[in-house]
């Protein structure tokens, strides 16, 4: 079972960095906060025991999406203000939340399977991990999916963003930079 | 084609109605130029079938009661529901005697035409129209079954139809026909009701079959049957409910009235009556109804015809009255005696008729007040015309004596004395109005100097039918005998009191008119009863305000109901209902420029509460079906505001109360 | 074999009408009378054929398996029912396409639906399996529709959209009824579906409320608004005045009687019970048609929506017929099927006619017809005198029938046959005012100088008038066909 | 595994044969092949050209393929059913680029290789057994579909209606993988044979709401469509037609084979779709009703036409389920085919002239033959009977009523009527209206319709302003041909579909 | 010391899953809401690890799920930031609520 003093720390990073992410007044703050919130995962899982898991969630998360996302703060707000609004707690998305996390400790709290799961399972080693990977019955095709997936990531990425040549209808950027008129 | 024959093989009879509706056949498709040149052929068609039928007479001669076929033959018509239904033609002495009746007149009346239609261009036409009639009536006589017997009734109504419309151009004929072959045909839906029940009860329609078969028939079923043949009696010899249409009538030409509003098609009520009589007497209460319509029929007739100026007119109201007199002797159960009647009456009511042509013909006008005076030119037409006036009348030694005393006796006998006295009041209007137009037209002051004398071929007809006239009476005997009934001569008596009323009528006729007295001052005396005359005892005024007009305003209410409420209520759809509200505005401004030109105020009102009615309550409806859709549309087009967050809530919202109702609420039940 | 291709040789038409390139546009009209000719000629040679051996059951039946899953199947067949229809469709559609040679715009597309119009009206006629005629009865409501929104008068586009959504309502219920007839016997073929229904228990149970008697509602929604039937009719006159000539002569000559056949052929003879618990009802509302559509067409101004209204009347009758459930009642509809298809089709071939040269349908203006046009005045009223019952006309079979079935009848009270009676008489009223308005009086300017009929539109009316007289003298040519089919359905009923 | 072996082998042969991956693989080159066109100089519409070939030769190769394909040990299985809608979809797909080839405006290259991998995504997702595969080839087929929708990058609605849909369909999409993800962790395993050996507890039953909750965001389903109507509107019909339909008939096969395998373990599946089923129809209908946009009425008109799938699926979701699944999946696969052909084949004909319903007016003079074609699609979708709507919906409500959901195919059957309504406004628009006079063009239609002006702008320095090809009425009739050979041949030829299918 | 089971973790991440949510649906820009939804697939993973901790059968394959997990939210994650930044050219704003020009 595990400690339940680590696990009492971990958790409240996490939900800490979680809570300031989302209530952030500010979008640069929101940014950061969720860095923070990426690595207090990743230390959780490594708690966990998923070594691996954790190394590739501090990676992707805390390093690539992270900083992705503070990239394009950067690049969409000018100046201070504009990141800048008031905090408000909205009602009605708390009531639903909390209606929906009401729901799933129900779920969770009476569920025997939960309960009964205890047996330690040691971590799986990475040469294991790769070898089911690719076996016969194992995930290749999932793999090539996902690969699939990033793939139209990029093209989009590269479709909305790319500003140099025409757009679809022969209009190019500039004539129509006045777009918010 | 089973021989019902005693001896005998007339299978020949038949041609006699077939060669005229040859003769139809071959003149309609003809164009008009040559319809006119070969109008000849109808006449030669009814020539050979006068003979056919005296040559049927005289093989038939001792005669045998009405209604035993000497020779019959039936087809197969159809099966219904495997049960065959056939239709009849059948020889028996009363269909020898009209068919020679119906010849003989037939010709009078085509010969008469040749002169009387000669100027006109379709002439080709009157005679082509004039050969189906003739066929249709020889049929019609001949018919062995009823449903054939109802087939050439309305073919008669058709023809009847046309030759009053004959004139379409102008508006008296048209209004006329229309209004003929309407009143006919309401008396045909008490037909077909009869022909309906009676085929319901004994499966077919031929006569010796109902006849067979009558005496199980239920009451009720006796009645409706009854009932319907007389109201279609009614309504085809123009007795007294339906009976406007024949004065109208004669806006036709006159030999088209000659033959059929006077000899032929007229009698056919009565033939069929006569025929069906073995059905009729079963139902007393029947054979009452017809007694009392026939005399108040002759009355009526009766009473009229003394306040017509229009010659033809008078023969009209005096064909009416003679019908009514035929009916009342059916009425009583005497078929000899209206048989006899409708003989006579067809010949000298023709030879009126025709002449009656003649005088018009020469003095261009039908109105009596302008003619006067023509006995010192046209003597022949004059001696002619008194013969058919005094047989009318029932001066002695002519056909309308004796027919009109055979009908007296059998009335008397049959123990209706207010009948007999009714009769008796018809034959002394009659004698007075035969006595004024003899001497309103003959003698008093010949106003009209270039009235000539009728050529040959009108002439020559007219001698033939008063001759007929003056021989048939004294044929009562052996004509009885040929119907299968022993007759005999009046009685004295009963010969003196018809020459008495006639007598009286006479004097009473002659003290007003013969000496131009005034007649202003007789009027004020009956003035209430002179202005009801006129009006024909207001019988066409019944007709107008409680049928025609309310059946105009009728067909355009429902005709509104039907485009607004019914459509309205059905189509709730907003983008039809658009349309729907252009139509309303447009019918609306219609309706109330309709409206203005004569609707009765009534009308009006109730247009005005329609109108209400239509703009709030249907209006609501039909609005209520459209807009409610719009709104619900509408109403969820405001929900989809744009706004990304409103989607959000909205989806993560349903998607918590799903999952809260699904699995907590299900989870526990 | 040979039924099929009677049905599909319109589809030829269709095809090598639509796809004949632009130039030869004005042959499409050629190809589609040789098409609809060739079609008429096949199914009257059958029609003579089968009068000299007489008509018991079904003959010429084919039946392949068309969606086994479902058990549907491609099953059609003809008997003395459906044969005399299938002849007066293919008649029609001939005479339309002959009466519609003056049509300049898209003649391709026009001629292209009329082939469809017959293909969809042939196969109505002969399906003997419940999907097909439903698919059949569909495919009927597509050209009609096009046909009147596109060649049709002004307010064309109101009336088609109008003519389509009232047959769709009708017909989305008949569906779910064959839906439901297919749930509970698990067929859709006519011919085994009543012994089928009449084992299925839950199916038993006569009068108001059983389920027959639902099954029977359903079905009459759907027939009720193609006879039409009193509350369901108002699509008619609209339909009737915007649609062409020749949509108009097979809109009431042939379509309406896809109504009276769906009873006679689905209704009655599958849902015995349901059928006894609605006959007072049909008998009723038969009437009200009858004499509501006789006044009704009293008050019209405009001929073509006169002649729409005398339909619904004449329709009245036929439905009457049916209502009366016996012989002479079930005798009597199909007679007036066929009467007033073929009376009707000349009265709007005649007011085509009229329309062509003067260009004006409203009664008012057109009168003085017989001074200027004598034979057309002489057709029209050769025409008039049979759609007004006149003994010696096919008119009069169909009416006197009703009359006498109706009387017979143990479920109708007499007072249906009486009021019936004055409907002829409404029948007769406003017929008469018609011709004394517009054929009779002195020609006004519109008539004035106007052609009289030509060559072709004689022929155009020829056959039909040649029809109604042949059948009018001898009731057997067409009672022949008609009387095995009416006892053998008076026989289920009594059983 | 051995559970799973035993599962699917009761009732499918094993054959091994990864052949039947072909046609995702040619899909994947000619993705990349379209990408690289212009390095090889290749004129831009080749690859749509290029891959409509493909997409032909992939959907023969899957209509002759063999049966009952197992793959990745049950994660990928190709029974008749898959491989029909694999066909179907390849089909589809195939009339699309064959309409991009014709009549495609400015740059398709990149819209052809979305769309490529978009199809290859959905052929792989009709076939998937397993809750990962199924996660990403719903992603693979997805993501494609935000970006055809936000494709004229230059201008905002499309853009703006992009960002609504992706943004709705990723937090739809995470409640779908936390709910397999739950489902998981108690199963222990993806499998979809594992899944249905679950035990029911709340949590449980929780996990798979909100997974189905996920695939009714995905085929817009009534109480989760609100990003469909601001989505399709905000872009062109060209791009829409894709977006709207291949998508969604993967999402429809997906919900469906999960009903049928996972479903016996929950209760409450039925009521669940019984609830989407009736909020759909109701709400697409009378939404639908006041619509003055093709594109908006064919997006509430997909939220109907999803609403009828989901009642024949609840049929076979209910307690004696078993014995109508097997019809139910028929009838919601042809249903499904026969919706989504007319839906594209509408919004081709509509991109040819614009996206508002006036835009349409007076087709019937401009383009006789696409009016022609456009009534056939309308009367499909009606349900009007030769053509495969009406038999979509027979089967469709047969089932529906055997399987005890009288009441709600009476709904069905209002509704129907109800569609014919606004359905019949497109016909209005196409063969009555007159056409507005050109020089009033409003801004929008200006922006809208496609025909591109040669844009001499300022930076003329842009190397490769590609001169639009003109449109090739061929390319158009042979896309329009297809697709209305779908809508006409499905109806007649569903005897022998329905045997393909089981 | 105290120890805590599976029930705890999932807990967890139960309760992370309705704040990413609750992010999601309260923020008004864009960015806001995509950081939202990286901690919602955050606390997915971290569910996935604690069955893959305390599940005998079930680790490897949980392995597998958070691997593709976590690509398809960077893939998202790209193209939600790229949209953004296509929108912040034309429109000036990555603020949801001005965005509201489609509706109807």
């Amino acid at each position: 079972m595990l400690n339940a003093i680590a696990f009492g720390v971990l958790g409240f990073a996490l939900l800490l960095g979680a809570v300031n992410a989302v209530t952030a007044g500010n979008v640069v703050h929101a940014a950061f906060w969720l860095l923070e919130c990426a690595c207090a995962s990743a230390g959780f899982i490594w708690f966990l025991g998923a070594e691996y898991i954790a190394i590739i969630q501090l990676l992707v998360y805390a390093g690539a999406v992270g900083i992705l996302v503070i990239f394009t703060v950067m690049v969409t707000h000018r100046s201070y203000e504009d990141a800048e609004r008031q905090v408000r707690v909205a009602w009605l998305p708390l009531v639903f939340a909390a209606a929906l996390f009401g729901l799933l400790a129900y779920g969770i709290l009476t569920n025997q399977t939960l309960a009964s799961m205890t047996s330690a399972a040691d971590s799986l080693t990475i040469a294991e991990f790769g070898r089911q990977m690719f076996s016969p019955d194992g995930w290749t095709l999932a793999f090539e999916i996902a690969s699939l997936v990033l793939t139209v990531g990029l093209i989009a990425a590269v479709w909305w963003t790319r500003d140099t040549d025409t757009d679809a209808d022969g209009s190019t950027p500039a004539d129509t930079q006045g777009g918010d008129a | 084609m089973e021989h019902v024959a005693q001896n005998l093989n007339l299978w020949w009879v038949l041609l006699v109605p077939l060669l005229p509706a040859a003769a139809f056949v071959v003149l309609l498709p003809m164009s008009r130029r040559v319809r006119n040149a070969c109008r000849f052929v109808p006449i030669a068609a009814m020539v050979v079938a006068l003979g056919l039928s005296i040559a049927a007479a005289v093989q038939v001669y001792p005669g045998s009661h009405i209604g035993e076929p000497f020779w019959q033959v039936a087809w197969q018509l159809a099966t219904l529901g495997g049960h065959a239904v056939t239709i009849s033609f059948a020889v028996d002495s009363l269909a020898v005697l009209m068919l020679v009746m119906v010849c003989i007149v037939g010709i009078c009346v085509q010969i008469f035409s040749l002169f009387y239609m000669k100027d006109d261009d379709r002439r080709g036409w009157f005679f082509c129209v004039m050969a189906l009639f003739l066929a249709a009536m020889l049929g019609f006589v001949l018919s062995g079954s009823l449903l054939v017997e109802f087939a050439l009734w309305e073919i008669m109504g058709v023809c009847s139809y046309l030759l009053i419309g004959f004139w379409y151009r102008d508006e008296a004929p048209r209004k006329a026909s229309q209004k003929a072959f309407l009143v006919t045909r309401t008396g045909d839906v008490g037909f077909f009701v009869a022909l309906a029940a009676i085929y319901a009860a004994c499966g077919s329609f031929e006569f010796e079959h109902i006849f067979a078969t009558v005496a199980n028939w239920s009451p009720a079923l006796l009645m409706v049957s009854s009932i319907g043949l007389i109201w279609a009696a009614i309504g085809k010899s123009a007795q007294i409910p339906l009976s406007a249409w024949l004065p109208d009538a004669m806006a036709g030409p006159t030999p088209g009235s000659a033959l059929i509003h006077a000899a032929t098609m007229v009698v056919a009520g009565v033939f069929m009556l006569t025929r069906m009589l073995p059905v009729l007497t079963l139902n007393p209460l029947a054979m009452q109804i017809i007694l009392v319509v026939g005399i108040i029929t002759a009355l009526y007739g009766a009473i009229l015809a003394c306040f017509q100026t229009d010659l033809k007119k008078v023969l009209a109201f005096s064909t009416i009255s003679q019908l009514g007199y035929m009916v009342a002797a059916i009425g009583v159960g005497s078929a000899t005696a209206a048989v006899f009647h409708l003989t006579t009456h067809a010949f000298f009511k023709a030879l009126l008729f025709l002449t009656a042509g003649i005088i018009i013909h020469a003095t261009h006008t039908q109105d009596m007040r302008q003619m006067g005076g023509l006995a010192r030119r046209m003597p022949i037409t004059t001696v002619v015309w008194t013969i058919g006036a005094f047989s009318l009348a029932g001066v002695l030694p002519l056909s309308g004596f004796f027919s009109k005393d055979e009908i007296f006796t059998v009335i008397w006998h049959s123990g209706q004395y207010w009948a007999f006295a009714g009769a008796a009041a018809v034959g002394v209007l009659t004698s007075l109005y035969v006595v004024k137009t003899w001497f309103t037209v003959f003698f008093g002051n010949s106003c009209n100097v270039n009235a000539h004398e009728g050529t040959a071929t009108e002439l020559v007809p007219v001698s033939i039918l008063a001759a007929l006239t003056l021989v048939c009476g004294f044929l009562t005997i052996p004509l009885a005998r040929f119907l299968g009934h022993e007759g005999e001569w009046p009685s004295l008596t009963m010969a003196a009191t018809s020459t008495a009323v006639m007598l009286c009528g006479a004097a009473l006729g002659y003290t007003i008119y013969a000496r131009q007295r005034s007649t202003e001052r007789l009027k004020q005396i009956f003035n209430v009863v002179v202005s009801a005359a006129d009006a024909r005892f207001y019988l066409d005024w019944v007709y107008d305000t409680f049928f025609i007009r309310p059946y105009f305003w009728l067909s355009e209410a429902l005709w509104k109901l039907d485009a607004v409420i019914i459509d309205g209520a059905v189509n709730g759809v907003a983008w039809l209902y658009r349309g729907l509200t252009r139509l309303i505005n447009l019918l609306d401004a219609r309706i109330i420029d309709g409206a203005v030109n004569g609707a009765a105020w009534l009308y009006r009102a109730l247009t005005r509460g329609a109108q209400w009615f239509d703009s709030t309550v249907i209006d609501g409806i039909v609005n209520g079906l459209g807009t409610l859709s719009r709104a619900i549309g509408a109403a969820l087009r405001r929900v989809q505001t744009g706004h990304l967050q409103r989607y959000q809530r909205l989806i993560v919202g349903a998607a918590v109360v799903i999952v809260a109702v699904l699995v907590l609420v299900l989870r526990f039940l | 074999m040979l039924l099929t291709i009677i049905i599909a040789l319109p589809l030829l038409g269709v095809l090598i009408s639509a796809l004949l390139p632009h130039r030869a546009e004005s042959g499409a009209k050629w190809v589609a009378l040789l098409v609809t000719g060739a079609d008429f000629v096949l199914a009257a040679w059958q029609l003579v054929q089968r009068g000299i051996t007489g008509t018991t059951g079904m003959q010429l039946e084919t039946s392949l398996s068309w969606i086994p899953q479902l058990s549907v199947h491609y099953h059609i067949g003809v008997d003395g029912l459906s044969l005399p229809l299938l002849v007066l469709s293919t008649l029609l559609c001939f005479l339309a396409v002959l009466a519609s040679w003056k049509i300049t715009v898209k003649p391709r597309f026009y001629f292209a639906m009329l082939c469809l119009l017959s293909l969809g009206l042939n196969g109505v006629f002969t399906a003997l399996d419940l999907v097909l005629f439903y698919v059949f009865w569909e495919v009927v409501l597509v050209p009609m529709y096009f046909l009147i929104s596109q060649w049709g008068g002004e307010r064309r586009q109101y009336a088609s959209i109008k003519f389509f959504l009232y047959t769709f309502f009708g017909s989305v219920f008949m569906l779910v009824a064959i839906v439901a007839l297919y749930l509970y016997t698990g067929s859709f073929d006519l011919t085994q579906l009543r012994d089928l229904i009449a084992q299925t228990a839950a199916l038993k149970g006569a009068g108001i409320g059983s389920i027959q008697w639902w099954l029977f509602g359903a079905f009459f929604l759907g027939f009720a608004v193609k006879v039409p039937i009193w509350p369901l009719h108002t699509w008619l006159p609209d339909a009737h005045v915007e649609a062409p000539t020749a949509g108009s002569v097979l809109l009431a000559g042939i379509m309406l009687k896809m109504g009276t056949y769906g009873f006679l052929r689905i209704s009655v003879p599958l849902l015995p019970q349901g059928f006894s618990g609605w006959q007072l009802i049909l008998g009723i509302l038969a009437v009200i048609s009858i004499v509501y559509g006789a006044v009704v067409a009293f008050a019209q101004k405009d001929v073509k929506k006169l002649v729409a209204y005398s339909s619904v009347s004449h329709m009245g009758f036929a439905m009457l017929g049916i209502a009366a459930g016996t012989a002479e009642g079930f005798n009597a509809a199909m007679a007036v099927n066929i009467s007033h298809g073929l009376c009707t089709g000349m009265l709007f071939l005649l007011v085509g006619m009229v329309y062509e040269r003067t260009h004006t349908r409203q009664i008012k203006d057109l009168s003085g017809i017989a001074a200027q046009m004598p034979v057309y005045a002489g057709i029209f009223c050769f025409a008039s005198f049979a759609s007004m019952g006149l003994p010696l006309l096919s008119g009069f079979v169909g009416e006197f029938l009703t009359m006498v079935g109706s009387w017979k009848s143990p479920a109708l009270p007499g007072i249906i046959t009486v009021i019936a009676g004055l409907g002829i008489l409404c029948g007769g009223a406003y017929m008469l005012w018609l011709m004394q308005r517009m054929i009779f009086g002195n020609p006004t300017p519109a008539v004035e100088g106007q052609p009289d009929i030509t060559l072709r539109e004689i022929l155009c009316v020829v056959p039909l008038a040649a029809l109604v007289l042949v059948i009018g003298l001898s009731w057997n040519t067409l009672l022949q066909f008609t009387d095995p089919f009416a006892a053998a359905l008076v026989k289920i009923l009594g059983a | 595994m051995s559970t799973i072996a035993t599962i699917t082998t009761s009732f499918l042969p094993p054959f091994n044969g990864y052949a039947v991956l072909v046609a995702p693989a040619l899909l994947i080159l000619v993705a990349f092949f379209s990408l690289f066109a212009d390095k090889l100089h290749v004129p831009d519409r080749a690859a749509a050209v290029v891959a409509a070939v493909v997409a032909a030769v992939g959907a023969c190769w899957m209509a002759l393929g063999a049966d009952n394909v197992i793959l990745f040990g049950y994660q990928l299985v190709y029974t008749g059913d898959a491989r029909f809608a694999a066909t179907a979809i390849l089909v589809l797909a195939c009339a699309w680029f064959v309409w991009t080839a014709a009549a495609g405006t400015g740059r398709t290259r990149e819209a052809t290789a979305l769309a490529a991998l978009s199809v290859s995504g959905a052929v792989l997702a009709v076939a998937a057994l397993d809750l990962i595969v199924m996660l990403l080839a719903l992603e693979l087929t997805s993501m494609p579909a935000y970006v055809l929708i936000g494709y004229r990058r230059y201008r905002i609605q499309g853009l703006e209606g992009a960002l609504k849909y992706f943004l709705l369909s990723v937090l739809t999409s995470l409640f779908m993988i936390y709910g397999a993800s739950m489902l998981f962790g108690l199963a222990g395993s993806t499998h979809f044979a594992e899944l249905r050996a679950l035990t029911q507890s709340p949590l449980s039953l929780l996990a798979f709401v909100l997974l189905i909750i996920g695939l009714f965001a995905k085929l817009s389903a009534a109480p989760f469509h609100w990003w469909a109507p601001d989505a399709y509107a905000g872009s062109e019909p060209w791009t829409v037609s894709f977006a709207a339909t291949v998508p969604k008939f993967a999402g429809i096969l997906v919900i469906v084979r999960l009903i049928q395998l996972v479903s016996t373990g929950f209760s409450l599946a039925q009521s669940l779709l019984l609830i989407g089923a009736v909020a759909s129809m109701v709400v697409g209908t009378f939404a639908a009703l006041t619509q003055s946009d093709t594109r908006r009425l064919l997006a509430y008109s997909g939220v109907v036409n999803v609403g009828y799938i989901l009642l024949v699926v609840a049929a076979s979701a209910g307690p004696d389920g078993a014995t109508y699944s097997t019809i139910a999946l028929v009838s919601s696969v042809v249903y499904a085919l026969a919706y989504t052909a007319a839906t594209m084949g509408v919004l081709l004909v509509a991109s040819g002239e614009g996206g508002r319903l006036s835009d349409l007016a007076g087709l019937s003079k401009r383009r006789p033959a696409a009016a022609w074609c456009l009534a056939l699609f309308v009367l499909s979708l009606i349900g009007v009977p030769p053509l495969a709507g009406f038999f979509g919906k027979l089967e469709l409500f047969m089932t529906a009523w055997a399987a005890g959901q009288q009441v709600f195919v009476v709904i069905a059957t209002v509704v129907t009527v109800v569609s014919a309504f606004y359905y019949m406004r497109l016909i209005k628009a196409a063969f009555f209206d007159e056409p507005e006079r050109q020089v009033a063009a409003s801004e929008d239609s200006a922006e809208d319709t496609a025909d591109v002006a040669p844009d001499v702008a300022a930076d003329s320095a842009a190397p490769e302003t590609p001169t639009p090809a003109p449109t090739s009425r061929v390319g158009v009739g042979v896309a329009l041909g297809i697709l209305l050979a779908v809508t006409l041949l499905l109806g007649v030829l569903s005897g022998p579909i329905i045997t393909w299918l089981t | 010391m105290p120890t805590v089971g599976l029930t705890a973790v999932v807990l967890l991440a139960a309760a992370l899953f309705a704040i990413g949510l609750y992010g999601a649906i309260s923020n008004d820009s864009a960015i806001g809401i995509l950081i939202s939804l990286e901690i919602m697939a955050i606390s997915i993973t971290v569910n996935l690890m604690g069955f893959a901790r305390f599940s005998s059968v079930a680790q490897a394959n949980a392995w597998f799920f958070s691997v593709f997990l976590m690509v398809i939210t960077a893939a998202e994650i790209g193209i939600g930031l790229a949209l953004v930044v296509a929108v912040y050219r034309r429109a000036r704003t990555s603020e949801v609520d001005d965005l509201s020009e489609l509706k109807g």
